[in-house]
């Protein structure tokens, strides 16, 4: 069980191998991998910078991978998540869940991150070309998909 | 009390963090609200459509009727858009 | 689009950066990494081999993508499985699903597992201690995974 | 025709792998399992039990009734256990 909020890319193979080393016990992980695309709802983005609420952050994300661990028999979970400046392709976000079972782990990651999206204080401000920086408004339809798990 | 602002309620009041000593009248989250509206333009302007506002006390999310006090970290931001 | 059955292991990290690599058009990326446990059933296992249908599998793995490809709007996908003889802990499969959209990326990826559990042929011998080897038999909650998709 | 086995249908008939010429009575796969079940006692016991029995006919699921023909790749197999 591990949470991290940093600044900096992460390498996803190395930490799913991690994840899973020397526990045999594990017969599933589900991973999601969420990376910054180059057009949202039909505009072209140079970039989109993500703030956060330090403290608050790690708070929510630790309360959120201890309700997975809660709900499905885990043997390991993992959240990373970026803040700053990130363009297209760049990696924001990372969840993974391990368990004996293959539909616990999917449930557990999915969990994550539909949770992850409505508790944890991120903020996506997004650029265009112009550099003019909007800020994405919060989708009903991520709302929609937290409610799936209450 | 120490007020922390995020996103686009960082901009329109201009402020990222402040202290503020709370009037005695002020003893919960909507009130709060109320108290900062007056306080100029900016904040005016960034209070004024409630229900784009989330509120956090002492990092925990808080509802309009939950308390307040000095000595609270209160945190002023949009619906979170993470992930 | 990509489909791969081999004896030898593979890199999930290298396999997943590659499915994305350049493609600013991936908001979401699902990834599913089935591993050997080291208990079955409160069995302990000394290793399983997996046995395959040379030629049926790969037609039945690349149906089963292409059914994926039709149903969600997918930007890539991959299908990796191993055969042959696995010890606790190596992998056995991995299946990934790249699309613009999270929930999208998620369902196909979900769905690639459960359709391979009921469709590809596959067959594991479970070898105990003793080397005492066990077909495993079909499950019948796999018949039911699948026909969530039905 | 040309039959594989696989898994335990393997075991059981200790066969891999064999070219047979269907007589002419046999149309169909429910045919060609109750032929199979009478070349022998591995035979008969592999296919004692034929709710547990797949067949792919030239590498796609056949049912009971579907076709089969001398120059067919036909498969038997238990159901499958792979992911």
């Amino acid at each position: 069980m591990a949470v991290r909020v940093q600044r900096e890319d992460f390498d996803p193979g190395a930490e799913i191998a991690a994840l899973t080393a020397g526990n045999t016990a594990v017969g599933g992980l589900a991973v999601f991998v969420g990376l910054v695309r180059e057009m949202a709802e039909n505009r072209q983005l140079s970039a989109m910078t993500l703030e956060h609420y330090p403290g608050m952050t790690e708070k929510m994300l630790e309360r959120i991978e201890a309700e997975a661990k809660e709900r499905w028999p885990l043997e390991a979970s993992l959240i990373i998540h970026r803040h700053g400046r990130l363009e297209p392709g760049e990696r924001i976000v990372l969840v993974a869940a391990a368990s004996p079972h293959r539909d616990a782990a999917f449930d557990a990651c999915r969990f994550l991150i539909d949770w992850l999206k409505t508790q944890a204080p991120f903020w996506k401000l997004e650029e265009d070309s112009k550099g003019t920086g909007t800020w994405v408004e919060a989708r009903e339809s991520d709302e929609e998909a937290a409610g799936r798990w209450q | 009390m120490r007020l922390l602002y995020f996103a686009w309620l960082k901009q329109k009041t201009g402020v990222t963090e402040e202290e503020v000593e709370l009037p005695g009248e002020v003893t919960k989250v909507s009130e709060l609200l109320d108290w900062l509206a007056g306080r100029g333009e900016g904040y005016a302007e960034a209070l004024a459509n409630r229900k784009t506002i989330r509120v956090a006390v002492n990092q925990e999310y808080a509802r309009a009727d939950d308390p307040v006090k000095d000595g609270d970290e209160v945190a002023l931001f949009p619906p979170v858009t993470g992930g």
